[in-house]
């Protein structure tokens, strides 16, 4: 059989000619790269440059603003009686958060070893779905299923001891809101354990309780735990909600029947009121970005080095 | 050393056999317990759905789909401004990130240095992108308000009657004087764009709203006026003063954007870029490396590759990512409402790059918070509606993700 | 050629009624401030729309002072205002150069709200308002204010401090005391919020303008305040916040319109209409309408364009008063 | 023995003892959903001896194997119908262990039937408690029994003096031939009677490979023994019984020397020649 | 040829011309990251011939081939030190790549030294699209040019017969045997003068592995293959020269009969006897 005609006439393009294209769609890329750490600049110079107004007033001292019981700053027209102390906001996000991690944690993990290690294909195909839609959910309607639902029932069932924002009915909108995240990032990390453990444990005579519990998670536990902080920090986060349903007052309790600003609610409470902008008043909003974002960071910080510690075993 | 170990020989085989049946028992029960927590979601998701439908159904009306916010007539209120406006802000923000997001994931993804340097900054970016997802979307929110909506205050800003910042293309500027018949105005071309009023005490050429030029003569108080309509509407008084008017085509762009949907559109970008960088990454990593190196084996450069091999066998899991991302901007209320703020009495969407909107969530947002029965139905009748876009998204997600399933089996 | 818009005021005023046809005007006017105001704002905003489809009015209500602020930066042409400008504000649009006509809408009740199931408050006198909302030694409970109450934790939910309102509450409560109101309060921009919240407590208390305790009378009880002068308690009625017995907290409401924004077609057309329409689209979202003789001077104001205001003397100092003896030209400043 | 089986019978009477069967396999078929792994297999494995199971990939080796100690449960759309019962000695009663019964107590087979896979699997957690991990969940045992436990089966799996320093170190920092051990003993610590081995040494390097070849050799007098391969040289070196598979069907069985030898079949003779697979 | 390389030389003289070598390999060293992966290997592999690597798992095989046509330029942390050079005649001049120039044009290099995989990995688009994928990146053809392209190098693979009332269909759809023989079309469509193939058998059942067998049987007289393989029958089967590879070094080159029958080297007896590997 002769070469065919393409061959034969060995007319191959140069392969110098892309190599300038090719550098110009490497850099293009690279800039979009470029980007996203432009986004990380712009937000932590925003925060320094904004809060600095904060920081800079002689009202506020750095001691004060960490150790303060009380955060009044948009309650006071005066800054003479305007006191800013975190952790009353910190308090707030705390209680919060720890609500809707007792939620989530728990029914996430299980709903996820129940869909990685038991669930037949078909209950997975619209189990799964279901917590998407969940996951889907926009946080406004969950703000308002707390407080049209959630909120009045526990009201009901306490017979009133809990006040109409509350930190609790505004945990479980948010322990909602987490539980598809945790239950999708567990499950991911259950079914990245490799089957041959699972085949070791069952081999040994494990029953399928003992195999997960004792084999599949622990050994999936970097991807869990990580999962778990990713949730924090997404409930540390969240800001509807707990606009909408935990209350507008900072609180310095624990007691989970009342109210709890939490630090994103206070922003959006300032930035809705437009309170004065320019004022020390406002410019704390900043003061209390800085500190969620420094939260937040820590949280990603702390899952990607348990990521990267210990999850190489398997390789 | 061959002796069997005593804890093998002593074996009590009544302990060993209730033993087992124990553990089977525990496991039993453990399997139920999954199943009843798993289908608490499940539940969750009905009572959300019914408290929400037997509120809303009532609602759902073609006036909730074509008409705007009204606040003296509450009961034919609609949301057809909130559609439009969530639109144009979620496809500005698809158009920013979804290029974005999938470039910096293939960059990230294909061209690996192999430098150690290189390396190193590889590995920072990639950080960097999993701190961007954990970012609260409020502090995106301030964030779009710095620099997008007042852009570090570098164009000035915007004021009536004196600045509309930087304005660069899409406008013409007029002046718009009242002419004698009631509620009808004519245009004169401003010449001077600093002038933003101007007297007219003699006749003048201006033109109509369509464009066409006409003679524009002038009253003097004190002689009669002219009764014909007619003429009237081609008559001003004199000493008229006309004000800056603008007339803007879709494309009109000015710095700084201030609070207009390109804002919010931008806005949202930042918050779900990461979101479909990772979710891009994902996909790209599951494509095998084999078709990678049969690719490169043939002499394909790297881009080649992606061009033709990586991107299109990692392109459902970018779209099922992209889609879901998409669905979290749909329902992002908090940095639309820090950047476009809360106003939701809006009769139509944007109209101008420049202009602002309501966006669905906002508007679900304040008519959930109104007192009138009404406004609660349709709130819950907009959720219903916020909804089925949300399901349509997720189910064409889903579907995408099992025929993609079911092509690898 | 100062003098220019006035061809439309009286003109439109004599001939709109034959005009059903759609207007060509075109433009933006934006309006920001007080949210009690915004009620009425918008209804006009909506009639307006519909006459002149073509004008884009953009409504907004952050509260008095905040609306204020925007003013004299000149990011709006129009504030709504639930309280007369202060001297501060008037001080600062003085040295901006903004320049304004200060319009009266509609009486406003400051509606002091109780949740339905409270049976113990009836009527309240000032005294004991300031025993609750004054900061130093204020009641923590319904006891400490009368021994008969109820032993349980009052809530408190109250406009933000960027409101007229909370202005407005605060000068009546406190005078010209340097005591302020005290700050664990639970404060919203947003007045739905304080209904949702004195609606969900029986033991909370709140205010707010009265068109928002009309929109939800069957969750919230307005409560009677004693009238200082004649000792007796009313509640916010149309009636009686229209003479004057709901006192103190009866109160007008106003825009200010810049006078730079006036030439503009659209601003002029919009104001004009506003006036005109002010009395009986306030009442449909629940205010009350000032007396026709208060608008008329409103329609001369902005007629012969009279700039300034009328709540601030000479030296600087505001007054206070009934409407309708302040709202006259003799105590115009510039 | 019924004369249709193919069964494992020594030729040439080279023990003492006659063969004792242990596992009895009969007319056995096995499914994956619709695609059937295994037709009417028969099959007899001797007792403490060495049998392995050769042949093509994908001919149902694993499958089988699977079967024998009930691992495919846990796979979806897995079943099997035919005969296949264990021996059980019973304070010196002789019962059957009828494995394909669906109420059988599965954790009970497990426990006496162990398994070692291709991959060493270690769990990731100390090698202590990889080898205690088994005993904790079956026998009441005393801390020291527990310990002695530990010690015996890594020194049957011939890994103990390689670990014995770092018992608490994580089971995943050894070798890979070190990890395969560990397995082993892992498995050997529930006092098993079987073993069941599924390319035990595929992933391995050739020195692991030799050191578990010695110990399946030194096994072979306490445990029975079934080792599925690939490589013939493996069968050939560590087995007594050879059964070659293929197609899910099982085509000769005997002593190792004479399948790898004298083959009666032509596929098996092909196969052990390396024409195919 | 210098005399430390084992080169690959014909010890009987059984065919009329000497052999004329392609790839010459000198004192080549390999690295990933730290470990070395390749020790100080020089080889000489003959044009129009059919090369086998041989070798236990791990032993650099497929490094040296990945270093052939730089397939290792993407891995992270893959270096090499040492000469590895093609002879390239060019319109009659004799000229040499040198293949270990980092300014060397790799695309061209790829396409002169074509890759087949272990596991076949057709792209997920049609039969044709695949084919037509190299020619696409390097000529510019006519569509009739390409067509003819296509069906010449489905031809010379063996494959046209089977596919050509499905060219537009997906090439996922083939089973794994055609999908290796598409693989190999695909690579000689753009024309190499080399094919490496790695592994090419491994993944596939045994008739699948005849046909890639008589196929590389058919191509060595147009093209120099250079095949690795675990399967010695295969090696043997198949090839003209084998070269024994053990740790990173090469242990002895050259004609195959010779390396299978009367190895010089015990490790190599030991290896192809089955001993270890
Ligand atoms: N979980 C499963 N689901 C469906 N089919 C399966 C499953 N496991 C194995 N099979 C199929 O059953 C047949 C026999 O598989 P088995 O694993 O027993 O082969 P094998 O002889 O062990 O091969 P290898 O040597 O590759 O391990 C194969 O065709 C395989 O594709
Ligand atoms: N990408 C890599 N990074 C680090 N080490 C590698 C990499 N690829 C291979 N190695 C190591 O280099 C050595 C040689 O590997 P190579 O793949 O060449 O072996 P091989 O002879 O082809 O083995 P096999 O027959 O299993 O394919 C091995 O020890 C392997 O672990
Ligand atoms: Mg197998
Ligand atoms: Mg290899
Ligand atoms: O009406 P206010 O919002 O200013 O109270």
């Amino acid at each position: 059989m002769s070469l065919p005609k393409a061959l034969q006439n060995r007319e191959f393009r140069s392969t110098h000619a892309g190599a300038f294209s090719e550098r110009l769609i490497v850099i293009s890329l690279a800039l979009c790269a470029l980007a996203t750490v432009l986004i990380t600049v712009g937000i932590i110079y925003m925060l320094i440059t904004e809060s600095t107004g904060f920081f800079r007033s002689e009202a506020v001292t750095m001691s004060g603003f960490l150790t303060d019981t009380e955060w009044t700053a948009l309650q006071s027209k005066e800054l003479e009686q305007a006191k800013f102390g975190i952790l009353p906001l910190l308090s707030g996000t705390f209680r919060v958060t720890l609500i809707a991690m007792l939620i989530a944690l728990p029914l996430g993990l299980v709903t996820a070893i129940y869909l990685s290690e038991f669930a037949s294909a078909r209950i997975r195909s619209w189990l799964k779905p279901t917590l998407e839609i969940i996951a889907g959910v926009p946080t406004v309607v969950l703000g308002y299923f707390a407080i049209l639902v959630i909120s009045p029932s526990l009201q009901m069932i306490s017979d009133g001891a809990f006040s109409t924002f509350n930190a609790t009915s505004a945990g479980i909108a948010v322990g909602i809101l987490c539980l598809p995240m945790v239950c999708s990032l567990s499950e991911d990390a259950m079914r990245a354990v490799p089957r041959s453990l699972r085949e070791g444990a069952y081999g040994l005579g494990c029953t399928p309780f003992e195999t997960s519990v004792k084999v599949v998670v622990p050994a999936a536990l970097s991807g869990i735990i990580s999962a778990f902080l990713l949730a924090f920090s997404r409930a540390v986060g969240e800001t509807m909600v707990v606009a909408l349903a935990a209350g507008t007052l900072p609180t310095m309790t624990l007691d989970p029947t009342q109210q709890a600003q939490t630090m994103t609610g206070f922003i959006v409470e300032m930035i809705k009121s437009e309170s004065e902008y320019g004022t020390v008043q406002y410019y704390s909003l900043y003061a209390v970005a800085v500190t969620l974002f420094l939260i937040t960071f820590l949280m990603t910080l702390c899952g990607q080095i348990i990521r990267r510690r210990f999850q190489e075993s398997y390789q | 050393m061959s002796t069997l170990p005593g804890a093998i020989v002593n074996q009590d085989e009544q302990y060993l056999a209730d033993n087992a049946r124990r553990r089977k028992q525990f496991s039993i029960w453990f399997y139920f317990l999954c199943v009843a927590i798993a289908l608490i979601s499940v539940v969750i998701l009905v009572v959300l759905m019914i408290s929400i439908w037997s509120q809303g159904q009532s609602r759902l009306t073609t006036d909730l789909l074509t008409r705007s916010h009204s606040e003296l007539e509450i009961e034919r209120s609609g949301m057809w401004p909130a559609i439009m406006g969530s639109l144009f802000v979620c496809g500005t923000c698809a158009l920013v990130a979804l290029p974005l997001g999938v470039g910096t994931a293939v960059f990230l993804e294909e061209f690996k240095p192999t430098h150690k340097v290189l390396r190193w900054i590889h590995g920072f970016v990639q950080l960097n992108i999993a701190n961007l997802a954990g970012v609260p979307s409020i502090v995106y929110g301030l964030l779009g308000l710095t620099v997008f909506v007042y852009m570090f205050n570098v164009f000035g800003q915007i004021r009536v009657n004196e600045s509309a910042g930087l304005e660069i293309m899409g406008y013409k500027h007029f002046y718009q004087v009242l002419t004698l018949e009631p509620g009808h105005v004519v245009f004169a071309p401003q010449t001077d764009p600093t002038v933003r009023q101007t007297t007219f005490d003699e006749p003048f050429q201006a033109v109509d709203p369509d464009g066409n030029p006409i003679e524009i003569s002038i009253w003097t108080p004190g002689t009669p006026k002219p009764t014909d309509p007619e003429i009237r509407r081609r008559t001003v008084r004199s000493g008229a003063i006309g004000g800056t008017i603008t007339e803007r085509n879709w494309y009109y762009f000015r710095l700084p954007f201030d609070k207009s949907f390109l804002s919010g559109g931008l806005t949202l970008a930042l918050v779900i870029l990461p979101i479909i960088i990772i979710a891009a990454q994902e996909s790209l990593r599951g494509v095998p490396s084999s078709l990678r190196e049969a690719s490169m084996g043939l002499g394909a450069t790297t881009w080649q590759t992606v061009r033709d091999v990586s991107l299109p066998a990692a392109l459902p899991g970018i779209m099922t990512g992209s889609i879901l991302a998409m669905g979290r901007a749909i329902g992002e209320a908090a940095p639309i409402l820090v950047v476009m703020g809360a106003a939701v009495a809006k009769s139509s969407g944007p109209q101008h790059l420049m202009d602002d909107a309501v966006t669905m969530p906002v508007l679900i947002f304040n008519w959930a918070g109104r007192q009138q029965d009404e406004f609660k139905e349709l709130s819950a009748a907009a959720i219903i509606v916020l909804l089925v876009v949300l399901l349509l998204l997720n189910s064409t997600a889903i579907y995408i993700r099992q025929k993609v399933q079911k092509a690898q089996s | 050629g100062s003098k220019s818009d006035a061809p439309t005021t009286t003109e439109s005023a004599a001939e709109s009624g034959s005009t059903a046809a759609v207007s060509n005007l075109t433009g933006t006017i934006k309006i920001n401030g007080s949210s009690t105001v915004q009620p009425i704002a918008n209804a006009v905003k909506e009639e307006f729309a519909k006459l002149y489809p073509n004008v884009n009015v953009s409504v907004d209500g952050k509260g008095t002072g905040n609306g204020f602020k925007m003013f004299q930066d000149k990011e709006t042409d129009i504030s709504d205002a639930s309280r007369p400008i202060k001297p501060g504000e008037f001080e600062a649009c003085k040295a901006n150069g903004v320049e304004f006509i200060e319009i009266p809408v509609a009486y406003d009740g400051l509606t002091i709200v109780v949740h339905p199931k409270n049976d113990w408050v009836k009527s309240m006198t000032i005294e004991q308002l300031q025993k609750i909302f004054v900061a130093g030694d204020a009641a923590k409970q319904w006891s400490d204010v009368d021994a008969s109450w109820p032993a349980e934790k009052i809530e408190i939910f109250s406009p933000g401090t960027g409101s007229g309102t909370y202005d407005y509450f605060r000068e009546v409560v406190i005078g010209k005391s340097d005591s302020s109101l005290r700050n664990d309060m639970n404060l919203n921009e947003d007045d739905n919020v304080l209904v949702n919240g004195v609606a969900g407590n029986p033991y909370a208390i709140g205010f707010f303008g009265v068109a928002y305790y009309e929109e939800s009378k069957d969750k919230l009880k307005a409560v009677e305040i004693v009238n200082p002068k004649d000792d007796k308690a009313y509640l916010p009625t149309p009636e009686n916040i229209a003479s004057g017995t709901y006192a103190p907290f009866s109160r007008p409401l106003f825009i200010y319109v810049s006078t730079a924004s006036l030439p503009r077609a659209e601003i002029a057309t919009f104001v004009s209409y506003f006036l005109e329409n002010a009395p009986s689209l306030c009442e449909r979202v629940g205010y009350v309408r000032l007396p026709d003789e208060i608008m008329q001077r409103a329609a001369k104001n902005l007629d012969e364009e009279n700039t300034g205001t009328h709540y601030i003397d000479g030296e600087g100092n505001s007054r206070s008063g009934a409407v309708a003896d302040i709202y006259q030209p003799e105590n115009l400043t510039k | 023995m019924s004369s249709v089986t193919p069964a494992i019978a020594s030729a040439e009477n080279s023990e003492a003892l006659p063969d004792q069967t242990l596992i009895h396999i009969e007319k056995l078929n096995a499914w994956y959903g619709d695609f059937q792994a295994i037709h009417d297999l028969s099959l007899e494995i001797p007792k403490h001896k060495v049998t392995a199971f050769i042949g093509p990939s994908g001919c149902g080796k694993s499958t089988l194997l699977k079967w024998i100690n009930r691992m495919n449960d846990v796979v979806p759309g897995a079943r099997a119908k035919g005969r296949l019962t264990i021996d059980d000695d019973h304070d010196g009663k002789r019962t059957e262990i009828d494995v394909l019964d669906p109420n059988l107590d599965v954790v009970g087979l497990r426990r006496k039937v162990g398994i070692v896979f291709q991959k060493p699997n270690p769990f990731p957690k100390s090698i202590y408690d990889n080898v205690a991990f088994g005993p904790r969940l079956h026998m009441k045992t005393t801390k020291a029994e527990l310990d002695e436990l530990v010690e015996w089966s890594l020194q049957k799996a011939a890994v103990w003096d390689e670990v014995k320093d770092r018992l608490h170190g994580p089971a995943l920092g050894l070798s890979g031939g070190q990890q395969q051990r560990l397995c082993i003993a892992r498995a050997i610590a529930v006092g098993p009677e079987v073993l069941l081995m599924d390319e035990p040494c595929s992933a391995l390097d050739p020195s692991s490979t030799l050191a578990i070849e010695d110990l399946i050799f030194e096994l072979r007098s306490q445990y029975t023994i079934v080792i599925v391969t690939h490589n013939m040289q493996q069968a050939s070196r560590c087995s007594d019984k050879t059964a070659f598979f293929f197609e899910g069907k099982l085509i000769e069985a005997g002593d190792t020397e004479l399948v790898f030898t004298k083959p009666k079949n032509k596929q098996t003779d092909d196969y052990v020649r390396g024409k195919f697979g």
